[in-house]
């Protein structure tokens, strides 16, 4: 399976990404911003980082790329497509997920190594979990706080399109503890913690194991490639 | 050379965690005045040539689909700066 | 000829009136000529008289106004190190071959670089942004990161680390809650959005940093031998061009007077003198220098920093074949107000000088093109020997580039044995009160454990991203910070930085040493051997000849300190005039050390991770309290003489660390600094919440010590080890084999049944819930 | 309750990444009308009671020096919000 990773001016975790697709035994097939192109790659990541600058807000600039026009038409085909932190600003900038991000409720970045809940499995990222699985996956964001209206947050809720929740501790006061959600058919994911970072024995986030061990991460990414087997 | 102004705010029912932020930042200054703060963005748009309606025109499609997002924000204003 | 304006003709009247009323009129090399006598205001440029004079007689005429810029600018002390260079020269004389071995690039270039195995070499470097972090903390701590980084960038290198040493006022004044709150969001706006992990720092509060706060920001690059670069114009027809941002009116407060002397009639224009970061476009201009790099489109890069445009070219020329032909008018600005001599001085963030040969133009073009970098060509290199800058149409700087960038002045400023040192060195704190009830040393144990330079970081580090690029393998709140280079084999490196501004104030030989021997043991206890060193020099005023005394003795003190470890310094940054009204800082060498390790894998954590492990302590203790964090909390004292340095035992630590990480014997290893043994304890239990019972006796017997002295004294030398039972026999014969005193002072294990604690036996039990309380509460009450 | 509109732009001589970044995405997005692009902030103040001189000192005095930094930052505008 060849996964694409987009980078954007100001991505700055598409080699992490990368890596991540190379540690789940898939091809990772580096994406250009600029180009109409996505070379017939099988699932696209949106890697995380400040594309350009993420100064008007983030992801807004790189939701109006050459490159998002080919996601988006791919995403409405059915593609499986991952939005990491700063691609899931995008994807709600490009209004393939509902809702947006604002600045943390504390209001300066904050990295840290976050307890998630998987809620829902039925997305292409999340099906090799089990639901309500407790992971550890680090989180670093500054404007990582998930608003949208009462009406979109119900329908989130009751369509179990809410995938992923912070447990313990809400890092950026985003609306019912909501770290990452999916689109009705459950092929584009985003989600604000850092899967990509969770994937490597001794650079991970802490677990009760042991230091920098956590990988639960990689199953997102193992996730993808086995629902593209099955089909 | 003349100067559009495009103001944006938070949409009203959203969080505004920068604004909370002043608003506790005044209390604790021991200012009681206010009972809100929000903050949001204020674009000068420079160009040359006559404020018409052609380009107010297009600094509304601009203000609408590039400076602010919808779904989060509220165009809340757009005019000629009397600079 | 030589015309007096008395004596010029009416014609060259009217020329030299006219722009008073229409503009500027541009000082050229010919008007300099025939209108010699002209006042020129150096002294509000910083200069001296007798560097004006100096800079005339080189000339053979006075500067125009251009040269005077480039001149005041490239003489001032922080770029022309004129007080502090007849002492660095040191660094470069007090070497062994050992030392140079593996040092592929020295001091003297951007940043120096070291060979560290498999055809992979690291650069590292660090830097002061004080001044400008105090007037706006915010674009002042980030343009400290972002000037690093390019320092970094410049060799050829990837960045891939960053670290931050910050010094602030005391925790609780009303102004260091501004100060901290702009540094820190500041470093982490622009490391952040670099997408460099930050691995490590300093967070220190003392009152001596009250209007003077330091800011030192340190960066590592990784490059191929291959790909090493050195910032030089060679090549006579080799394009000189400058990209990344415009050039505006940042941070060139001293050219506005310039451009009130020369011309206006409206007064000078006011110019700000902060510079506004923008990492979106240092992100932008690293890949995209690292691909001109790749394609080996450039001859070489040199960053602009200080002084920007009048340090850029002088410096490359000087490196090079000597000559270089500029156009200014082709410089992209920002702001088109801005004057030749503004635009020379101009510290614009953001931009890079490249030579290129004709040749490969175009492809360089396209590179940058690609990265919507805009670019400009500015001149070309020459083998006329001189630095010749044009501006509309006319020349404006006629010099020898060595006489701006190379041959500027040099002090040997008087020094001074301080006044008051003999009497503050009597002032021992081995005559404070100690405790030795329990209860009173676990009160103390708390309150060093919630002091501010104690207390946990978190609420810093937090906020700094330490997993992008993901080889970061330690960082907060280990003791070094450590990355992956290479990910078939595991090599990597690890940095750690130290400076005790309080011993250096006792014994700045002393202290300077201390200070390494700090670093060097924090980097030893990851497993890494030290290799290089960098320092950032933070000091008060060098015309005060006692502050110049101890600049002398700390750069005497480090420099005699790499010696005896046989470790090259490999670069570094001075920063003089830190003080708040009169009173100088303590003096603060920051000193940065960098280790190598084969493989991370085999890196060693901080804190204790399991249960049932034996924690062993290794050096000797002995009554050393003077400048302690102990006495400064518990007693507000601050006198005698800092802890006695034996470099050849912190080689043989780091020596048997590093032997027991490789056949791994160690569990974890913490070194022994500030707070002693008392914090270390704390830190290790507080890392993975594992709990232990200690027992001192046998210590405080063997070393002849009291109870309070084993906890707080900072004698040096000191590391403690957790050891899994079963390798129990084999460290102790290892210590032994080495002749390293090695005592076991407890075992990682609670007390039945009952929740973690740090247990001193027969003494106290503190909960680490209640330790954690007051560790991790200190920074969040002053700052969230 | 009445709104009083603080609004704060980024010192004309100093750099304006945010602006930067939008002028360049206008430039992409095909529009050329726009020389350059500032962005400040609009701060919005809600109070109880009527806007008087002494409330109006107030906010100027807070605009100045909670709401903006002088060092790189111009208060440009206080006015009561026509809402
Ligand atoms: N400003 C900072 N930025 C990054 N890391 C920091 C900062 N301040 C402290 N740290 C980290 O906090 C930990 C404890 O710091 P410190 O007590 O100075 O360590 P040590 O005593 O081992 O030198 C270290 O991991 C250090 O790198
Ligand atoms: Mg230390």
């Amino acid at each position: 399976m060849r996964i694409g990773v987009v980078t954007f001016p100001g991505s700055l975790d598409d080699r992490d990404a990368q890596r991540a697709v190379r540690f789940a035994d898939a091809e990772p097939v580096a994406l250009w911003h600029g180009d109409h192109d996505l070379q017939g790659v099988d699932a696209v990541v949106l890697p995380g980082g400040f594309s350009y600058g993420d100064y008007l807000r983030c992801g807004a600039i790189a939701a109006r790329s050459a490159i998002m026009t080919e996601v988006i038409a791919a995403a409405e085909q059915g593609m499986p497509i991952l939005g990491i932190c700063n691609g899931f600003q995008m994807l709600t900038e490009s209004h393939l997920l509902p809702g947006g991000l604002i600045r943390n409720e504390a209001g300066s970045f904050v990295c840290r190594d976050q307890l998630l809940r998987v809620e829902s499995t039925s997305t292409t990222w999340t099906s090799g979990f089990s639901a309500g699985e407790e992971i550890i996956i680090p989180l670093k964001n500054g404007e990582g706080g998930y608003i949208a209206d009462a009406v979109t947050i119900e329908r989130l809720e009751g369509e179990g399109r809410v995938v992923f929740r912070y447990l313990g501790y809400n890092p950026n006061g985003s609306m019912n503890d909501i770290a990452g959600i999916s689109n009705e058919r459950g092929n584009v994911v985003g989600l604000m913690p850092h899967p990509e970072h969770a994937i490597e024995p001794g650079f991970g986030p802490d677990t009760a194991d042991a230091m920098r061990s956590g990988v639960d991460g990689l199953r997102l990414f193992r996730s993808a490639l086995e629902s593209a087997l099955a089909h | 050379m003349p100067t559009i102004v495009v103001e944006v705010m938070p949409k009203a029912e959203l969080l505004d965690p920068q604004g909370k932020a002043v608003a506790g930042a005044l209390a604790r200054l021991g200012s009681s005045t206010f009972s809100s703060v929000r903050i949001g963005k204020r674009f000068e748009l420079t160009f040359d040539g006559p404020v018409d309606d052609a380009v107010l025109a297009e600094v509304k499609d601009i203000a609408e689909t590039l400076l602010s997002n919808a779904v989060i924000e509220d165009v809340v204003g757009i005019h000629a700066d009397a600079l | 000829m030589t015309t007096s304006p008395v004596e010029s003709s009416p014609a060259d009247a009217a020329q030299i009136d006219m722009p008073f009323v229409d503009g500027p009129l541009v000082d050229t090399v010919e008007r300099a000529a025939t209108n010699p006598e002209r006042e020129q205001p150096y002294a509000a440029l910083g200069l001296k008289e007798d560097e004006y004079l100096k800079i005339r007689e080189i000339l053979g005429r006075r500067p125009t106004s251009g040269e005077l810029a480039m001149y005041s600018v490239m003489w001032s002390e922080h770029c022309s190190y004129k007080s502090s260079k007849v002492w660095l020269r040191q660094f470069g004389q007090k070497v062994t071959p050992e030392m140079t071995k593996n040092l592929m690039v020295g001091m003297g270039e951007n940043a120096g670089v070291i060979d560290v195995g498999e055809g992979w070499a690291v650069t590292f470097k660090i830097e002061s942004h004080n001044h400008p972090s105090y007037i706006e903390p915010f674009q002042g701590a980030a343009t400290g990161v972002g000037g690093i980084v390019r320092d970094i960038i410049s060799m050829g290198a990837r960045p891939v680390a960053v670290m931050d040493a910050l010094r602030f006022g005391a925790i609780d004044s009303p102004d260091t809650a501004r100060v901290v709150h702009g540094v820190v969001s500041g470093i982490s706006f622009y490391a952040n959005c670099l997408g460099l992990p930050n691995i490590g720092g300093e967070t220190y509060f003392d009152s001596v940093y009250q209007a003077n706060p330091l800011v030192n920001a340190l960066a590592v690059g990784v490059l191929r031998h291959e790909d090493l670069h050195l910032a030089n114009a060679r090549g006579v027809g080799n394009k000189v061009v400058l990209f990344g941002a415009r050039t505006g009116g940042d941070g060139i407060g001293g050219a506005s007077i310039l451009a009130s002397d020369s011309f206006s009639a409206s007064g000078p224009t006011k110019r700000p003198a902060v510079q506004v970061g923008d990492p979106f476009a240092e992100k932008v201009l690293i890949e995209c220098c690292l691909e001109l790099f790749r394609d080996d489109l450039v001859e070489g890069i040199q960053d602009l920093g200080a002084a920007g445009i009048s340090c850029a070219t002088s410096e490359l020329a000087s490196n090079g074949d000597g000559g270089m032909a500029v156009d200014l008018d082709r410089v992209l600005l920002r702001d088109p107000s801005l004057t030749a001599e503004e635009i020379l001085m101009s510290e614009s963030q953001e931009r890079m000088m490249a030579i290129v040969r004709p040749e490969k133009l175009d492809a360089f073009m396209a590179v940058v093109g690609k990265w919507e970098v805009e670019t400009s060509v500015l001149g070309e290199v020459t083998d006329t020997g001189r630095l010749i800058i044009t501006w509309r149409g006319e020349t404006i700087v006629d010099v020898d580039p060595r006489t701006v960038a190379v041959d500027g002045p040099v002090y040997d400023r008087p020094i001074a044995y301080p006044t008051w040192i003999d009497e503050l060195n009597a002032d021992s704190a081995s005559g404070l009160a100690r405790p030795t009830a329990g209860e009173e040393l676990a009160a103390q144990v708390q309150a060093l454990a919630a002091s501010a330079n104690l207390s946990d970081k978190s609420w810093i580090t937090a906020q700094y991203d330490r997993y992008v690029m993901g080889n970061t393998a330690l960082s907060y709140p280990d003791d070094g910070g450590m990355v992956r280079v290479d990910e078939e084999s595991g090599l990597g490196f690890a940095v750690a930085t130290d400076a005790n501004g309080r011993y250096c104030y006792l014994d700045p030989y002393q202290g300077a040493q201390l200070a390494l021997a700090e670093a060097y043991r924090n980097v030893a206890v990851t497993g890494a051997t030290p290799v290089a060193v960098s320092d950032c020099l933070n000091f008060g005023s060098p015309e005060n000849p006692e502050v110049m005394w101890q600049f002398s003795k700390s750069v005497e003190g480090l420099a005699d300190g790499c010696l005896e470890l046989g470790i090259p310094v490999t670069g570094g940054n001075v920063s003089f005039y830190n003080q708040t009204g009169n009173v100088p800082i303590h003096p603060t060498p920051v000193v940065g050390v960098l280790g190598v390790i084969d493989d991370v894998a085999r890196r060693v954590p901080s804190g204790w991770q399991d249960e049932g492990h034996n924690i062993y302590l290794l050096g000797i203790t002995s009554l050393e309290l003077d400048g302690s964090a102990w006495a400064g909390l518990v007693h507000g004292h601050l006198g005698g003489r800092p802890p006695a340095v034996d470099l050849q035992r912190e080689k043989e630590l780091a020596g048997l660390l590093n032997g027991g990480t490789k056949e791994a014997l160690i569990g974890s290893a913490h070194d022994l600094a500030d707070g002693g043994l008392a914090q270390a304890l704390v830190e290790s239990a507080l890392r993975f919440g594992i709990g232990a019972r200690i027992f001192l006796d046998e210590l405080c017997e063997r070393d002849g010590i009291d109870l309070a002295t084993a906890l707080f004294s900072e004698s040096t030398g000191r590391v403690i080890v957790s050891v899994p039972r079963e390798d129990d026999v084999r460290f102790v014969g290892l210590c032994e084999a080495r002749r390293y005193p090695v005592q076991r002072i407890g075992v990682t294990d609670g007390l039945p049944d009952a929740a973690p604690s740090l247990n001193l036996q027969g003494m106290f039990d503190i909960s680490l819930a209640d330790l954690r309380a007051g560790w991790s509460g200190t920074l969040p009450t002053h700052f969230a």
